[in-house]
């Protein structure tokens, strides 16, 4: 090990380009630009250049919700529409539906391992923090594979077929197969092959059967049945920890497309959930998120 | 060697007549290293004409300075390992005679004289998909396959074909050696895959060359 | 550098214990010429114990030879269009970088195709931790890594591992290409990770706790 990464160089570059005109004073996520829910909250956190190790989720959820009063305020007095401020909230909840994602991991039955003391030990958020730390020096480590990668890209190595002399001088090959084998082998070569089974993270999720998109539809068909209803209510029928959860999940990705809308009448109160009428929630379409290449594009 | 480029279009006229401020010539070594450096990864010998194209010389610049290198090479104090020889189609690195016994133990060694799984099961992609190119073998074994290439180029059993891919890429086929070793009369001796493919529904689109990478 | 060979028994002995009057320090140009002539056929990167077996020489002589040459390839005055560069696990002729314009004009085969963020990402875990699987690889970035994965099998830069790990997933590695593309000589090159990482014994309990049900 001969060097340590640059900590300054490597900050920078964990801002990705989309979010260049946040020097404006945004705390604008360009989603796309992301390279998956972690790369969103390592943004978030290293945008206000704190060490990650002191940061609580918290904080930046105070800082974010500060700021979303300000751009109302602005858009207030430019008489705007506040689309703005309902676009960055639902890519805020985003995020924040991947920090609960983790805290889920936490709640879920783990087998023999449901052992009170480990959870404690399993602290949410140092679990998150430990992880996106060690997610931020992976990046790190990329950029410096990447570079090095444009580097050598610029040499090219001297890799030519052997001069006629020196190839002739080479033992008769022994050819082993005849034509049935080697058509036996390209048969196995160009059958198509099985997708490999996908190994994301967060199956733990719907392990037992509970999936996000079914959550969503037992949730819509609740609040058609009976109007506004409170959170305690729509998870009144859950028998278990687990339908609890993913119906939350359920209803942040639900707020993210615009499909339901809270309200909240008093500080602490009740959260009341209703249904936007003019929606059209897609619940297969969260589905495929959650179990689909998860933002990943390779774009080779 | 740089001179001040005029930017009336006669000085640019005067600029390739003269050819003395090419953009090679903005850097250290000049057209002679630029030569040594396309040389070098040259696997056939390439033209003076195609050379002069890539830096932007004429012709007879470019083959002034490759006999300079060539004599530079063959130095009587310090002849180089290396020597630059004009073949039948152009110029070429090769390794100079005098240390053949060197270079020869190098090439034998460890040397066998079966082919490995890895270059057998290219060789067959080749043989049915052919024209191919490695790029599109690449995707179909999951792996790399540039030194197998290599390999299957240097036994003789392939070749390049003709024709350039879509983007240029280079094509291979089977070679006329490569049927007699299989004891094969042409390539529509090679058996059909089919038989060799027991559940794959649709045999027909198998056999025929549509393989989506 | 020739010296009488002497061919007493004795004389043999001393040629062997010397070092000196290796045979190919009777031929012109010497060990430098020699190593530059097997490296001119060589199409991977060649140790300097492989040189040294080759030329009958120790190795710390060929080593000194190499980095001789290396150095002289570097000269300000005229750079030669090559370099002689140690990477992976062995030494190997590259053109020189400063005429990547030239050569890339000539040399179309994917070398310079970029990676995406994603898979650098997806390299650099797999560089970092590995033998590793795919789930674990998943776990650290938080997202789907399958067609990551496959595109680095299919450039060549990582490879399966040949044990299967926990409940049989498939383990991968970087391979030798690896290291020469990215022109390390072995993966104790590659720089250490952040400091502020907790202890590598720390993240694996991390990784499986969260993820390995």
């Amino acid at each position: 090990m001969s060097a340590t990464l640059s900590e300054e160089a490597a900050t920078d570059s964990t801002t990705p380009a989309g979010a260049e005109q946040e020097s404006a004073g945004g705390f604008r996520l360009a989603l796309q630009n992301f390279n998956g829910p972690f790369d969103v909250l390592l943004h978030l956190i290293t945008k206000r250049e704190l060490d990650i190790t002191e940061v609580a989720l918290a904080e930046v959820t105070d800082e974010f919700i500060a700021y979303l009063r300000e751009l109302q305020a602005t858009s207030a007095a430019e008489g705007s529409d506040g689309m703005k401020v309902l676009d960055e909230t639902t890519e805020f909840l985003v995020v924040a539906s991947t920090l609960l994602d983790l805290k889920a991991a936490r709640l879920l039955p783990r087998g023999e391992m449901a052992d009170e003391e480990d959870f404690e030990l399993l602290e949410a958020r140092d679990l998150l923090f430990a992880r996106l730390l060690q997610y931020k020096a992976f990046k790190q480590a990329a950029e410096f594979l990447g570079e090095r990668y444009g580097i050598e890209g610029a040499r090219h190595p001297r890799e030519v077929s052997l001069e006629p002399q020196f190839a002739a001088l080479l033992p008769e090959l022994v050819f082993s197969i005849g034509p049935d084998a080697l058509a036996a082998m390209a048969a196995k070569a160009l059958a198509p092959k099985p997708e490999p089974e996908t190994e994301v993270g967060i199956g733990h999720l719907h392990g037992a059967n509970v999936t996000i998109a079914e959550e969503a539809d037992a949730i819509t068909a609740l609040l058609e049945a009976r109007g506004t209803l409170a959170f305690t209510e729509l998870v009144a029928d859950a028998d278990a920890q687990l339908v609890v959860v993913v119906r939350f999940l359920a209803l942040l990705e639900m707020f993210r497309q615009r499909a339901i809308s809270f309200a909240q009448e008093d500080p602490l109160g009740p959260l009341l959930i209703s249904l936007v009428q003019e929606s059209s929630f897609d619940a297969q379409a969260v589905q495929d998120d959650y179990e689909g290449s998860g933002g990943e594009v390779d774009h080779e | 060697m740089r001179r001040p480029c005029k930017t009336t279009t006669r000085g640019v006229v005067v600029r390739w007549i003269m050819s003395e401020i090419a953009p090679i010539d903005q850097l250290p070594g000049g057209l002679e290293s630029g030569l040594e450096a396309v040389l070098m990864v040259a696997d056939i010998p390439v033209s003076s004409a195609r050379l002069a194209e890539i830096f932007e010389v004429p012709t007879a610049r470019v083959a002034a300075a490759l006999e300079t290198l060539a004599t530079e090479y063959d130095s009587k104090d310090r002849p180089r390992g290396f020597e630059l020889r004009r073949v039948a189609s152009g110029w070429r690195f090769y390794s100079r005679a005098d240390y053949a016994d060197f270079v020869s133990s190098y090439v034998l060694d460890g040397q066998t004289a079966r082919l490995s799984q890895a270059a057998l099961e290219t060789l067959a992609v080749i043989a049915y998909r052919q024209p191919v190119s490695r790029g599109r073998i690449s995707a179909i074994r999951g792996v790399n396959v540039d030194s197998v290439v290599r390999t299957l180029l240097t036994r003789g059993l392939i070749t390049e074909y003709p024709e350039v891919g879509d983007g240029g890429a280079t094509l291979y086929q089977t070679t006329e050696y490569f049927l007699e070793r299989l004891g094969l009369g042409s390539l529509d001796e090679l058996p059909a895959l089919s038989p060799y493919l027991p559940g794959v529904a649709d045999l027909e689109s198998l056999d025929s060359a549509t393989y989506d990478d």
